[in-house]
C-alpha cells in the first residue's frame, strides 16, 4: 500500500461476495441436499435428476439464469473469503495470489456461461 | 535522544488466541466448501452440455459413496455458513428501527433464518413440482 | 480474618532495561468490589511503584484504562477480580505498540480519529443568535449510539485486521465518522467518502465483529464499518452520476 | 539536562472543556497564530467527561437571565459575580443535546435552580461536551496539541508569564513552550480529600503552580460535597437522579430532608424543595442524620437511600442509563428494584486561582479558567450545572483576551527564557534521587485523611488546626520522598510525586483559609461559628504562599452590583422570603 488514500476497487468483489454469500446462505444447504440426497432420501422422485428434466430446466431462460447465478456467485463468494483468509493466516500474497484465487472464479464463470449456451434454449 | 523503544507484539497465530477468532476462522472456512460445491455444480453443467452419457456419468459420481460422504460434509458446511451468515447480519446492515428503538440483533438474525427456511422450502417444492413435470 | 488474595500477572516491559516483555506476578488482596484498576493501584502504591498504566475517571467514561484482561480487551475500572477464577492476566492493549508496561502508543490511533474530520460541517450555516438547529429525537436516535464512543481503543485491540494492517482506519474512527455522517445537521458525508473508500478504509474489515462485542459503550462500530461498505460501493458505481442529495447516509 | 524549545503565541495548559474552549476562541480570534494546547492526558480523558447532569443556560421563555442570576447568587450565598452561557454554539458544533419532540433543545430541573434551565445530553453531558469540543478543535490548524505533556512550572521573566516548562511523559524530556500569554485550565483539586467523586488526574497542579508564583488562591475553604455518591469509591450519582424524581430516605424510609428546612414534602419534584435543594444543605442534612443515628450501616460506613424505584424501568433506562449501569456493575444493585445506598463525597473546588472576568490573574500574562480558577461565580456554593457553563463562557473570554495580550507582548530574550526553564526543571529532577525514606502512597493517604477529618462537611477550630499541623509536617516529610522508578519512559511514579507536591500546597491553602473564616457560609460550616457573619466575612479569602511556613490569608471585598445579601432559604421558607422581598 503505497498510497493509502488511493481508491480501493474492493466494492466490485465485495458486492459479488455479498450476493453470493446471501444466496448460499438462503439456498446453499438445500441445493446440496437436493442434488446429492434428494433422490436417495425419497424426497424427490427418481426422474427429478434425469437428463431430460435437467435439460429442460437448463434450457428454460429462468432455469438458465438461476443456474448461472448460483454457480458464478458461489464462486465469487468463495474466492473472496478464501483470499482474505490467506491474508488472515499471514500469507500476504499480492497480485499473483489474487489473480490465482479470483482467477478460478472468473474461469468458472466463463465455463458455466459456455456450458449453458451450449445447452441451448 | 529519546529512550523510547516501543515494542510491537507479533501477530503469529492470532486466530488461536480467542474462541471468538476460532469461530471466525471456522465460518470463513466454509468458503472452501462453497467453492467445492460450485465446482461440483459446474462439472454437472458441463456434463449436461456434453450430452446424456456424460450426465449419467455425473449422476453415477453423485451415487458413489466417497462422493456422498463429501457431499454430506459440504451440506453441513453450507448449513453452518447459512446460520453464521445470519448471525453476522445485524452487524452488516443498517439498523432497523421501530420508533426510536433499534431492533435487537437477534430479531434480525431470527428473521434471516426464517427467510432461509422459507426459501429452502420453496426451492424444494419447486424441484418436486419440476420433477413431476408440473410448474 | 486474613483477607482473600488473588494473583495478578502483569506483562511488564521497560524499554530501557528489557529486551522484550515478561510476566510478573503480584499478590493482591481483594473484595467483591475490587476492580482490576483498584488492584493495579494497590500494586503501584504498596508493592511496586515502577508499574506504569493509564487511568483517571474510575467510572468507564474517560477511556484511559483499556487493557487485555484475561486475554480480552476490557476497561480495567469496570472489570472485577471477582469474575476470574485463579490468576488474572493483565496485558497492554493488543495490536498497539507497547510504550512501557501497560501503556501503549496511542499516537496512530489519535491520528486516525483526527483524519475522519470529526466535526460538524453544517449543511446550512447559522449564527448562535439564530438559535439552535432543529433536530427531532427521531433524527438524533440515528447517530446517538455512535456518539457514545469514548475512544478507549478496545475495538482496535479486538480487531485482527487492525493488527494485520496498521494502516487500516479501524472500527473506532469509522464509528466516529459515521456519527457525523448520520447527523441531520451535517453535510460533510461526501468529503469523508474519500477516506471510507480508500485502501485504508472500510474494505479492510472482514466483518470479524469482535470490535462490537468488546465495546464497553455499545457503540457497535462493526455496524458503522459494514454499513459504510454499502455506502462506498454505491459511491463507487454511481459516483459519475449527478448526486440527488448531499447527504450520503443510507437511512 | 536538555530543554527543547517550542515557540507559540498563546499556551494553554489543560485540555478539558475550559482549555479546549479557550484554544478554539484563540484560534478563531487569530488564525495565523500558534496556540499550544498542553495536557497531561489525551484531551478526551480530561475530567470534564465525568460530568453527568448538565449545563445551565436560559432557553425557556418563562425563564430569564435575571432569574438565573438570582439563583446563582443566592446559591453562592452572595459571594458571586455574574454571567451566563453559550450553549447554542456548542449545539452548532454538533453536541447531541437531548431534544424535545419538535426538535428544540430540552431542559431539565437541577438543584437550587427555580426554573428548568439545565441543558443535558442524556446523563453523559460532560462526555458529549468534551468530545464535541475536542473534535471541533481539530479543525483549527492554529492549535498545536501537546498531548501527554506534564506541566512542571511557569516561566516568568521580568514579572510577566512567558511560557511553561513541560515534560513529555513518553520520553521524560523537557520542553520550554514560549508564549506571549499563558492560560491555566488544569481543573480542580479535590483529590486532596479521601472520598471523592473526581478522577485520579484532579490534583490541583495549575493552582499550585500559580500559587508558587505569588498568585493568590481565592475562597479555597469552599469545597463542595455532593450528597449522593457511592460509598467506598466515591463515584457520583448525578443530581439528575433527584431532578427526575429520586427520593432520599433514612433508615426508617423517612424523607428526612423535610426536617432541615427543605420541606414540605412534595409529590412531584419541585425546584428548591426537598431533594432539589442545594448540595451543601443536603450533605449537611446527611451529617445530622448520622449524628442522630438515623442512617443505615454499609460496609464503608453510614449511608442513606437514594430511591429511584418509583420511576420505573423504562424511564430509568431512557433518562439515567449510566446511573443504572454504575449501580449494577459496581454495587450489584438494580435501581429498578432496590434503593441505592449513598453518602456525601467531595466533589468540586469552588475556589481557585484568583482571576477576573477575562480569566486574567494578578500576574501579567497569566490567565486561569475552569475549575482551577476562581472568577467568582460560584461563591461559597456552586450550583449543579453552573460549572460546565462557566468553562465555556470564561474559556472563550480568556482565549480572546490572551490572544490580544500575546499580540502586544514584546518578546523576552531567548536566553533569559531558557535559563529560567532550566532552573525550573531542577526541583523536578531532584525528586529522582536515591535515598529511600518517605513513600508517596503513605504521604498521600495521610493528607487525604487529615483533610477529611479536619475540613469535612462540618468543621471546628480544633479539627482544622490539627489538619494544618499535619499538613505542615507532611510538607516536611515530602522533602524526603522517594521515587523508586528511575526510567525516563512513562515514569508515572515520578509524576505522581510531583502531583503530590502540588496537592500538599493546595491542601494547605484550603485548610488555612478554612481555619481563618470564623463563620458558617455555604459549603463552609463550622460547629463553633454557626451563623453567617456578613459584617466580617462577606469577603473573599485570598491565600498567599509563603516561602516556608503557613500561607498568609488576606481578604478581598465582594463586588456586589445588583443583589444585596439576604437570607438564603429554600423550600417553603424560600418562597416566603422571596414574597417578602418582592413586597
Ligand atoms: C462526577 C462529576 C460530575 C459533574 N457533573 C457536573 C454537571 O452535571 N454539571 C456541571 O456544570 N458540572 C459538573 N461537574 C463539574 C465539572 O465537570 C468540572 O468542574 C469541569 O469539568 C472542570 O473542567 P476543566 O476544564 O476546568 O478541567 P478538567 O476537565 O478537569 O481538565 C483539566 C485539564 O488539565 C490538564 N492538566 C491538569 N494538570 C496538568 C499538568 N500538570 N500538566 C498538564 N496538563 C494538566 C488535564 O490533563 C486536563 O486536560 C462534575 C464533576 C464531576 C467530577
Ligand atoms: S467504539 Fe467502543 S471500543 Fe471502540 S473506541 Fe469507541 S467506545 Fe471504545
Ligand atoms: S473487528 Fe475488525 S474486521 Fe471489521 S467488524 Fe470489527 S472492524
Ligand atoms: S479509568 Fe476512565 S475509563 Fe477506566
Amino acid at each position: 500500500m503505497n498510497d493509502p488514500l488511493k481508491r480501493s476497487h474492493e466494492p466490485i468483489f465485495w458486492l459479488l461476495f455479498g450476493a453470493g454469500g446471501m444466496l448460499a446462505a438462503m439456498l446453499g444447504a438445500m441445493l446440496v441436499f437436493l442434488l446429492a440426497f434428494g433422490v436417495p432420501s425419497g424426497l424427490l422422485p427418481a426422474e427429478a435428476l434425469s437428463y431430460t428434466t435437467m435439460r429442460d430446466f437448463a434450457g428454460n431462460v429462468f432455469g438458465k439464469g438461476f443456474l448461472f447465478a448460483v454457480v458464478a456467485l458461489f464462486f465469487w463468494h468463495a474466492v473472496h473469503r478464501i483470499f482474505h483468509s490467506l491474508h488472515d493466516i499471514g500469507i500476504h500474497a499480492g497480485l499473483p495470489a489474487r489473480v490465482l484465487v479470483y482467477g478460478t472464479a472468473a474461469i468458472g464463470t466463463l465455463i458455466a456461461a459456455a456450458a449453458l449456451l451450449a445447452i441451448g434454449f | 535522544m529519546s529512550a523510547r523503544r516501543p515494542y510491537i507484539r507479533p501477530m503469529a497465530r492470532w486466530y488461536l488466541r480467542d474462541p471468538f477468532f476460532i469461530e471466525y476462522m471456522a465460518h470463513e472456512g466454509t468458503a472452501v466448501f462453497v467453492w467445492l460445491f460450485a465446482l461440483e455444480l459446474l462439472a454437472g453443467l458441463v456434463c449436461l452440455a456434453l450430452g446424456e452419457a456424460a450426465w449419467n456419468g455425473f449422476l453415477a459420481w453423485l451415487d458413489w459413496l466417497p462422493a456422498q460422504i463429501a457431499n454430506g460434509l459440504v451440506l453441513l458446511m453450507l448449513l453452518y455458513h447459512g446460520i453464521t451468515w445470519f448471525l453476522i447480519l445485524p452487524r452488516t446492515i443498517p439498523p432497523v428501527r421501530i420508533g426510536h428503538a433499534r431492533l435487537p440483533g437477534w430479531v434480525l438474525s431470527a428473521a434471516g433464518m426464517m427467510a432461509m427456511i422459507a426459501a429452502s422450502a420453496v426451492l424444494a417444492t419447486g424441484a418436486w413440482l419440476l420433477a413431476r413435470g408440473g410448474l | 480474618m486474613k483477607p482473600q488474595t488473588k494473583t495478578v500477572a502483569v506483562l511488564r516491559y521497560r524499554p530501557e532495561q528489557d529486551k522484550e516483555p515478561f510476566w510478573q506476578d503480584y499478590e493482591v488482596p481483594f473484595a467483591e468490589d475490587t476492580s482490576v484498576l483498584a488492584a493495579l493501584n494497590y500494586i503501584k502504591d504498596e508493592l511496586d511503584g515502577t508499574l506504569s498504566f493509564r487511568w483517571s475517571c474510575r467510572q468507564a467514561i474517560c477511556g484511559s484504562c483499556g487493557l487485555m484482561i484475561g486475554g480480552k480487551p476490557r476497561l480495567a475500572c469496570k472489570t472485577f477480580l471477582r469474575d476470574f477464577e485463579g490468576k488474572v492476566t493483565v496485558e497492554a492493549l493488543a495490536h498497539f505498540p507497547i510504550e512501557r508496561d501497560l501503556v501503549v502508543v496511542m499516537d496512530d490511533f489519535i491520528a486516525k480519529l483526527e483524519r475522519v474530520k470529526p466535526w460538524l460541517m453544517p449543511r446550512e450555516e447559522r449564527a448562535p443568535e439564530d438559535g439552535e438547529y432543529r433536530q427531532t429525537p427521531q433524527e438524533m436516535s440515528l447517530y446517538e449510539q455512535f456518539a457514545g464512543c469514548i475512544n478507549c481503543g478496545l475495538c482496535y485491540a479486538a480487531c485482527p485486521q487492525v493488527g494485520l494492517n496498521p494502516n487500516f482506519l479501524g472500527p473506532g474512527a469509522i464509528a466516529l465518522l459515521h456519527r457525523y455522517n448520520l447527523d441531520s445537521r451535517d453535510g460533510g458525508s461526501e468529503e469523508r467518502m474519500k477516506l471510507i473508500s480508500a485502501e485504508l478504509g472500510v474494505f479492510n474489515c472482514t466483518a470479524v465483529g469482535y470490535c462490537s462485542a468488546v465495546c464497553p459503550k455499545i457503540v457497535d462500530p462493526a455496524n458503522a464499518v459494514n454499513v459504510n461498505k454499502m455506502n462506498s460501493a454505491r459511491d463507487y458505481f454511481f459516483r459519475f452520476l449527478p448526486r440527488p442529495a448531499p447527504k450520503g447516509g443510507c437511512q | 539536562m536538555k530543554v527543547r524549545v517550542f515557540k507559540a503565541d498563546v499556551v494553554i495548559v489543560g485540555a478539558g472543556s475550559a482549555g479546549l474552549r479557550a484554544a478554539i476562541a484563540a484560534a478563531e480570534t487569530d488564525a495565523t497564530q500558534t496556540v499550544a494546547l498542553v495536557s497531561k492526558v489525551y484531551p478526551m480523558r480530561s475530567h470534564t467527561c465525568a460530568a453527568e447532569g448538565g449545563a445551565a443556560g436560559v432557553v425557556d421563555a418563562k425563564d430569564s437571565l435575571d432569574a438565573h442570576f438570582y439563583d446563582t447568587v443566592a446559591g453562592g450565598d452572595w459571594l458571586c459575580e455574574q454571567d451566563v452561557g453559550e450553549l447554542t454554539r456548542i449545539e452548532h458544533w454538533g453536541c447531541p443535546w437531548s431534544r424535545r419532540d419538535d426538535g428544540r433543545v430540552n431542559v431539565r430541573p437541577f438543584g437550587g435552580m427555580k426554573n428548568e434551565r439545565t441543558w443535558f445530553a442524556a446523563d453523559r453531558t460532560g462526555m458529549h461536551l468534551l468530545h464535541t469540543l475536542f473534535q471541533t478543535s481539530l479543525k483549527y490548524p492554529a492549535i498545536r496539541r501537546f498531548d501527554e505533556y506534564f506541566l512542571i512550572d511557569l516561566v516568568v521573566v521580568d514579572g510577566h508569564a512567558r511560557g511553561v516548562l513541560v515534560v513529555e511523559i513518553a520520553s521524560g524530556e523537557y520542553t520550554l513552550i514560549e508564549a506571549g500569554a499563558v492560560i491555566l485550565a488544569t481543573g480542580g483539586a479535590t483529590r486532596v480529600f479521601r472520598e471523592n467523586t473526581n478522577g485520579g488526574i484532579v490534583t490541583g497542579d495549575g493552582m499550585a503552580v500559580a500559587y508558587r508564583h505569588g498568585v493568590a488562591l481565592r475562597d479555597m475553604e469552599f469545597v463542595q460535597y455532593h450528597p449522593t455518591c457511592m460509598p467506598g469509591t466515591g463515584l457520583l450519582f448525578t443530581e439528575a437522579c433527584r431532578g427526575e424524581g429520586g427520593l432520599l430516605t433514612n433508615r426508617d424510609g423517612y424523607r428526612y430532608l423535610q426536617d432541615y428546612g427543605l420541606g414540605p414534602v412534595q409529590d412531584a419534584p419541585r425546584n428548591k424543595f426537598m431533594e432539589l435543594g442545594p448540595r451543601d444543605r443536603l450533605s449537611q442534612a446527611f451529617w445530622h442524620e448520622m449524628q442522630k443515628g438515623r442512617t443505615l450501616d454499609g460496609p464503608y460506613g453510614p449511608v442513606v437511600h437514594l430511591d429511584l424505584r418509583h420511576l420505573g424501568a423504562a424511564r430509568l433506562a431512557e433518562r439515567l442509563p449510566q446511573i443504572c449501569e454504575l449501580a449494577r456493575e459496581f454495587m450489584g444493585i438494580d435501581p429498578v428494584t432496590a434503593p441505592i445506598p449513598v453518602r456525601p463525597a467531595v466533589h468540586y473546588t469552588m475556589g481557585g486561582i484568583n482571576a477576573d472576568a477575562d480569566g486574567a490573574t494578578t500576574l501579567p500574562g497569566l490567565f486561569a479558567i475552569g475549575e482551577c480558577s476562581s472568577v467568582g461565580i460560584h461563591g461559597a456554593n456552586r450550583l449543579g450545572s453552573n460549572s460546565l457553563s462557566e468553562l465555556l463562557v470564561f474559556g472563550r473570554r480568556a482565549g480572546e483576551a490572551a490572544t490580544r495580550l500575546a499580540r502586544e507582548a514584546t518578546p523576552a530574550s531567548a536566553e533569559a527564557l531558557l535559563a529560567q526553564a532550566e532552573a525550573a526543571a531542577h526541583p523536578s529532577r531532584a525528586l529522582l534521587r536515591e535515598d529511600d525514606r518517605e513513600r508517596i502512597a503513605d504521604l498521600r493517604r495521610a493528607m487525604a485523611q487529615t483533610m477529611e477529618d479536619g475540613c469535612g462537611i462540618y468543621r471546628t477550630e480544633a479539627s482544622m488546626q490539627a489538619t494544618c499541623d499535619t499538613l505542615a509536617e507532611l510538607r516536611e516529610r515530602f522533602r524526603r520522598v522517594t521515587v523508586t522508578d528511575r526510567s525516563s519512559v512513562w515514569n508515572s511514579e515520578w509524576f505522581t510525586a510531583i502531583e503530590l507536591g502540588y496537592q500538599l500546597e493546595v491542601a494547605e491553602a484550603m485548610a488555612h483559609s478554612a481555619l481563618n473564616r470564623r463563620e458558617s457560609r455555604g459549603a463552609h460550616q463550622r460547629l463553633d461559628f454557626e451563623a453567617r457573619d456578613d459584617a466580617q466575612f462577606l469577603r473573599h479569602s485570598l491565600a498567599y504562599r509563603q516561602a516556608d511556613g503557613a500561607p498568609q490569608i488576606r481578604y478581598q471585598d465582594v463586588n456586589i452590583t445588583r443583589l444585596p445579601p439576604a437570607v438564603r432559604a429554600y423550600g417553603a421558607a424560600g418562597l416566603a422570603a422571596e414574597a417578602g422581598e418582592k413586597a
